[in-house]
């Protein structure tokens, strides 16, 4: 049996519903390895800004001489060069959901499909809406990524006819898009769908519409499969006719394939995109995770 | 900071001074309605006013901290906190009580108590260990926040289902048209404005923040009543989470960020002297309206780019206040 | 005859709609004491700004060296050699005594401050005072005298042409005066022009030589000190006849209301035990320093003490001024600025503050506040212009009423007054002599601490003195004399003194 | 706002003073070392007080706008603003200059009068147009905010990746083994120490704080004064950010965020009076020592869960503080 090996997990602090689930999925996985290989030990940070964490990367190195590091990157950019320094120590590099802006310096990238996000929600939107109808957007914090979901969503939308009324952040938090959702609703009397972009803002934006009774007028998509949500859609709910899965669970995999890297000699380098899904009312059960916090 | 806080209303002034803030808020009225024909429309103000009541209710608190010569960052995370500890405890009470008035009775009881206790633990710390409030309640807004996150497990609180559905009314629904919350906020702010004017604990937090030297030697009890308005805005932020909760019927870590900033805000700009010394319920309530315009003007007049709101709400904090400091000037 | 530095031709003052200097003449010569006196709000310290660059005149104009001139800001007028002593303290509370002596006038080496020259420097003019304090003690720490002597100092830092001094002696004690008045000796004889504003006319007559009057406003005399008596000023200032300043005393009931056993202000006073009877006027008396004003905030709660006290035969709770209040023993502060008025604030919160509960049933009953404010301000004669003004912008001496009237308000059976006249002209003074006589008389008990002894001698049937934190002794009756009070305070004589 | 705060050092306290906060930071250092063997090693020593780097810089200058009875709420969207600025100028500036050290000093000028003129901007309307610093820079804070966000669309602004390949080392290399931005640090704190001991401006901010109208009678420029302050703070977040760049290469709308808190809870914990008057600039050091240290120990050592970090951070200071308290009342 030879001598324990550490492995750093720095992933962003639970802000929003999708990080509180992947905060959740992360704890599990690492409880659950520590009983799985008595031979590793695990160090969770979570990071409010990029700043922090790449001060958390940083003391995972000068301190707790981690082997590898899972890394969900606050933002690609900043995070670039700090990882690529701990990589140029020679520590194994998992990076997951957020792409570095440099190729190839992690050994193992596991991410969701940011576009494919946008895009699959875009196509639904596409397909069940008739030119001249009219939707509004509710996007996420000002980030990279909520630009590449928009874009892949507006792209997905071309030349359907779909007119987008108007686009505010939510910030993937309830109360914003509540307040945002109420806002629309007195501004304009015609509504026919709403890209929540994410099931926090989703539930926002339902209480709105309930607020001024225009259930019937509307339906609505959000994203990345909360469990109230995907309760819903499984009990048929007409207002939330489908959801996009933007899965929280896929630090799990990141964890567990690096462990199984520095445990065994499995090859496991590579890419592993786990790509988006449609949950319909069908499928709902196998997206259904009822202790989830998620 | 400036002569413009340090010499506060004489009565003389007392006119002007409740001109300033007002024609801010008449302007933005103005702009609104410019702007979008369903500004003034019944739907769209009662939505502004509901929603400027959980700010609103503790920014009268704030209101009594700041004119004590206080300060309390802490009322945001403190709001999650409450809201966390309520739905938990309604949720757990019933298999107990069952589903019912009740039991919403009970999570109220349990919101107000836990905001009484979190005021009295910063009042505590502030008044009797004497510790600055600027330390204690940015320690305790990071402690609350955190302690939030963690009874959620990350994710988020959400009251039982049903339960939702028997409290959804208190915040949607209300007397004669006008909803809940703002029945409230109307109710604290008379009785925050009548306290401020007309009751001996009004007048002491003025001398209390104005020069605690000659309140003590005028007998006043300073510590008990530094206490007081940390407990008072506790109890504020007890009653604010009340009518919150029913409104989405859920908690997390996210809930109620920044609140502080901008209750605090909403004082300043109404007019209290960030100082201490003195303090104006009414126009605390001005200023919560204004904040709260701002962003529904936003929201309903499309701006060039969603990424300038920021600057926008900024320049017209600023401006609005320069409105109401030019007219104090002008006399 | 040399001709003024600074003259001063037909300026008049408004405040908003009120004219509070009417046309007023005034000048200045070389190497003379001017003095300028008036009743409380006559417009002496207005007078006395406009002269120092600190306020504007509304009309009128300024001559220096003849030459007309304009003070825009006072550096104008410190530039051209015009030095101020403000009766109301321009002293920064949290800074220390240096820093604020050499306040936008720093010692510098290349860019750094020169530390050990204004150390050195603050330490000499406060000796040439013969004063104490620390220069690295901070304003809030030292004892309000402390405070006017280092404002002094202040001023004798800087080279000046013309000293304008308010009321600097107002809060001194004889020996301080003393000091200070040869000070001004030298400067008269250095060719220093001085104006000088006191409401102790002795010192006057003994320093001036020339006296101007003021009265609403408006000059009414000047004249060559010699030819004014103390009486003519007086009569000039209020414009009536001034008879026996002091009423007749009255006689000590038997029982006695406040029993005080060897209390101790740490650090400040060491177990000081006396008694008070209902109806007396007890007089405390001593040097600066001596501790009489911790020993009376001890006694009301505003110290942390050991010991007893016992009012009216139940002991009284420590360390709680609202106890004392509620068994009837108020404390008029010495420091009017900083402890006993919020000079931001109204003059009817301020005047209802310690009392507030006898106004407030749920709500605080605005009309009789007013009420009472119009009682006090007929009671203390205390003039305003305007009801609404704030309390910093009183006159000094009727800042000094309505922290009087305030105490009054809250209807006491003991009243301890920690100097009742700080700056309060003559008429007024009498005014209040009377009014403390007449509270004796009606059964009410007063403790006088005052530094001014003639004050203490004229109004008190029991003198104690103090010395240095500790009780020297105690006179009474007929025996209690200048000579006799001063031994005890000088911490000599004492067997005599009590013997006698 | 409390008797703690409003007497602050007398000489004979001094020394218990400097014992406070010191205290404080030791305690958290043998915390650390107990914790963590590596704790002390030269590359967590190194990395600790890197970081501390920027906020410390922009501490330095908040000691002073707070010593003269100011706040400043923008510094955080300020540095994130200069940050984007910078880096646009310096991508822009590629074809004319060419990738070289020409280039990356353009770059510094840029940051450090971009900082200056925000800085300014502040001032003039704090100090001219008299309006209360807390709105000022509450509406300058968001301002800010989202022009970042809207001159990075949203996004990332990202610095050109050679250009960073040479700018890195400012972060990251130094002289004789310690890092640039620890030697900056030092410089400015060491400065900053003299400036408010042992100048004129350093005594003037003083009394400004302390009392505005005896400085004005003192013949003090007290506008000029005030004015200053806020541009120093400006130009020391431009000399913060010229750090600050060559770390992350990049700057966003979530560059910063909360920045301003904690360079004013660095200067309280310091011992600096909330509300003016008394100032002291090495305590502002140890403050920001102590809040870097927090965070670096909860790294060391496993918590229960990452959740309660919050709350173990806002315990850890009101602890360091009281600590500091205790020992005043000591005397
Ligand atoms: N800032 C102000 N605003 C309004 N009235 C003022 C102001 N300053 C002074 N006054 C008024 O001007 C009059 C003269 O005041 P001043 O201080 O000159 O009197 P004084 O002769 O110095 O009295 P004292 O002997 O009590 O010091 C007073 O009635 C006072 O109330
Ligand atoms: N606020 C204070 N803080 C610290 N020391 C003080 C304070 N006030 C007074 N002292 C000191 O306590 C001693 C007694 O104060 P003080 O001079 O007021 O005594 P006093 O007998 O009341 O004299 P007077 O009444 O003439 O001022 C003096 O040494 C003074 O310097
Ligand atoms: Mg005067
Ligand atoms: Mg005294």
């Amino acid at each position: 049996q030879d001598e324990t090996k550490v492995i750093g997990v720095a992933i962003p602090s639970a802000t929003h519903g999708f990080m509180g689930g992947l905060n959740f999925h992360a704890q599990e996985t690492v409880k659950r390895l520590e009983e799985v290989y008595p031979q590793l030990d695990f160090v969770l940070a979570t990071a409010g800004d990029a700043g922090k964490m790449v001060n958390d990367i940083e003391d995972m190195v000068a301190t707790r001489n981690i082997d590898a590091l899972v890394v969900l990157p606050f933002e690609s950019e900043p995070l670039t060069s700090p990882v690529q320094a701990v990589k140029e120590q020679g520590i194994w590099v998992t990076v997951v959901d957020r792409g570095l802006s440099v190729p190839g310096i992690e050994d193992l990238y596991v991410a969701g499909d940011n576009p494919g996000f946008g895009r699959i929600a875009g196509e639904y939107f596409a397909s069940h809406l008739e030119a001249g109808q009219k939707i509004v957007i509710l996007r996420g914090i000002p980030t990279t990524l909520d630009n590449e979901r928009v874009e892949a969503f507006t792209a997905a939308i071309e030349g359907s006819g779909i007119e987008v009324l108007d686009m505010q952040h939510g910030n993937w938090n309830r109360d914003d898009a509540f307040n945002v959702m109420q806002d629309f609703l007195s501004k304009y009397d015609h509504i026919d769908a709403v890209w929540a972009a994410d099931d926090d803002m989703a539930i926002g934006v339902l209480e709105a519409i309930a607020q001024a009774g225009r259930e019937d007028e509307m339906w609505v998509v959000g994203g990345a499969g909360m469990k109230e949500i995907v309760k819903r859609i499984m009990d048929g709910d007409p207002q939330l006719p489908v959801n996009v899965t933007y899965p929280p669970a896929q630090i799990s995999t990141a964890i567990e394939l690096t462990a199984l890297a520095l445990v065994s000699d499995t090859p496991v380098s590579g890419r592993f995109i786990i790509g988006s899904q449609v949950i319909t009312p069908e499928n709902a059960e196998k997206f259904y995770f009822p202790d989830s916090p998620f | 900071m400036t002569d413009a806080t340090s010499s506060p209303a004489r009565p003389r002034r007392i006119n002007f001074h409740i001109l300033g803030p007002l024609l801010a808020l008449i302007a933005l009225v103005l702009l609104g309605a410019m702007l979008n024909s369903n500004f003034l429309s019944y739907g769209n103000v009662t939505n502004v006013l509901a929603r400027s009541a959980f700010i609103g209710i503790i920014a009268v608190g704030m209101t009594f901290v700041i004119t004590a010569g206080g300060i309390d960052l802490s009322v945001g995370s403190m709001a999650a906190f409450v809201a966390g500890v309520m739905i938990l405890a309604m949720n757990s009470l019933i298999p107990v009580m069952g589903i019912g008035v009740p039991l919403i009775l009970a999570g109220m009881a349990v919101a107000l108590l836990t905001g009484l206790a979190a005021g009295w633990l910063n009042g505590f710390l502030i008044a009797k260990v004497r510790i600055e409030a600027f330390i204690v309640t940015l320690g305790s807004m990071g402690i609350y926040r955190s302690l939030v996150t963690w009874l959620a497990d990350g994710g988020t609180l959400s009251l039982n289902f049903d339960l939702r559905g028997l409290y959804r009314p208190v915040y949607y629904e209300g007397l004669l048209g006008v909803s809940w919350p703002i029945i409230v906020f109307a109710l604290v702010a008379l009785v925050g404005e009548l306290t401020m004017r007309h009751t001996a604990f009004g007048r002491h937090c003025a001398a209390l923040g104005a020069n605690e030297q000659v309140a003590r030697y005028s007998a006043v009890k300073v510590d008990r009543a530094r206490m007081t308005t940390y407990v008072l805005l506790g109890t504020l932020v007890g009653l604010a989470t009340i009518m919150y909760v029913p409104r989405l019927g859920s908690a997390s870590g996210s809930t109620g960020v920044l609140w502080e900033l901008e209750a605090i805000a909403a004082v300043i700009i109404g007019g209290t002297v960030l100082k201490g010394g003195y303090g104006r319920v009414w126009g605390t309530v001005v200023g919560v309206l204004i904040l709260s315009l701002i962003d529904n003007i936003l929201n309903l007049a499309s701006i060039v780019s969603p990424y300038l709101n920021g600057a926008i709400q900024g320049v017209i904090v600023i401006l609005a206040v320069v409105l109401q400091r030019e007219n104090k000037a002008a006399e | 005859m040399t001709p003024p530095v600074l003259a001063a031709h037909q300026i008049s003052r408004r405040f908003g709609p009120i004219e509070v200097l009417h046309g007023v003449d005034f000048d200045l010569i070389p190497g003379e004491v001017h003095a300028l006196i008036g009743e409380n709000g006559a417009g002496k310290s207005t007078l006395m700004k406009i002269l120092g660059g600190y306020l504007a005149p509304s009309d009128g104009e300024l001559r220096l060296d003849g030459r007309l001139v304009r003070f825009d800001g006072l550096r104008d007028a410190e530039d051209a050699g015009i030095i101020m002593i403000h009766q109301e303290f321009n002293l920064a509370m949290q800074l220390t005594v240096e820093e604020n002596m050499f306040l936008g006038r720093e010692r510098r080496l290349g860019p750094f401050l020169d530390h050990k020259a204004m150390q050195a420097e603050a330490r000499r003019l406060l000796e040439r005072l013969d004063c104490g304090v620390d220069p690295r003690a901070r304003i809030s720490d030292i004892s309000v005298p402390n405070r006017q002597m280092v404002e002094i100092a202040k001023a004798l830092g800087r080279k000046a042409r013309v000293i304008i001094m308010d009321e600097p002696t107002a809060v001194l004690t004889n020996r301080e005066t003393g000091i200070l008045l040869e000070q001004i000796d030298r400067l008269r004889a250095a060719g220093t022009a001085i104006l000088y504003t006191s409401h102790k006319l002795g010192e006057v007559s003994r320093i001036a030589d020339r006296i101007t009057v003021l009265r609403d406003g408006s000059r009414i005399l000047t004249a060559p000190a010699r030819e004014l008596s103390e009486d003519r000023m007086a009569e000039a200032m209020v414009g009536r006849e001034l008879s026996g300043l002091f009423p007749s005393k009255a006689k000590a009931q038997k029982d006695i209301v406040l029993d005080v056993r060897s209390l101790s202000v740490p650090g400040r006073v060491r177990d000081a035990s006396f008694h008070l009877r209902k109806g007396e006027v007890l007089g405390f008396a001593g040097l600066v320093g001596a501790g009489r004003t911790e020993l009376m905030e001890g006694i009301v709660g505003l110290r942390d003490t050991t010991g007893s006290v016992t009012v009216k035969g139940r002991p009284l709770r420590p360390g709680s001024v609202l106890a004392a209040r509620e068994a009837g023993l108020v404390y008029l502060t010495e420091d009017r600025k900083e402890k006993g008025l919020l000079l931001g604030m109204s003059l009817r919160e301020n005047l209802t503050l310690l009392a507030l509960d006898r106004f407030t049933k749920v709500r605080i009953d605005a009309k009789a506040e007013d009420r009472a404010l119009t009682r006090a301000i007929a009671d203390f004669d205390i003039r305003v212009h305007d009801r609404a003004m704030t309390a910093g912008s009183l006159s000094g001496g009727n800042q000094q009423k309505l922290l009087l009237a305030k105490i009054m308000l809250a209807e006491p059976d003991i009243v301890i007054i920690d100097e009742p006249t700080r700056g309060i002209d003559i008429g007024t003074k009498q005014q209040i002599y009377d009014f403390i006589a007449g509270l004796a008389a009606k059964g009410t008990s007063v403790i006088v601490v005052s530094s001014e002894l003639p004050e203490v001698i004229g109004l008190a049937s029991r003198v104690i003195v103090m010395a240095a934190g500790r009780i020297a002794g105690e006179v009474e009756g007929d025996r209690i004399t200048e000579d006799a009070i001063l031994r005890l305070a000088m911490g000599l004589g004492e067997e005599r003194a009590m013997s006698a």
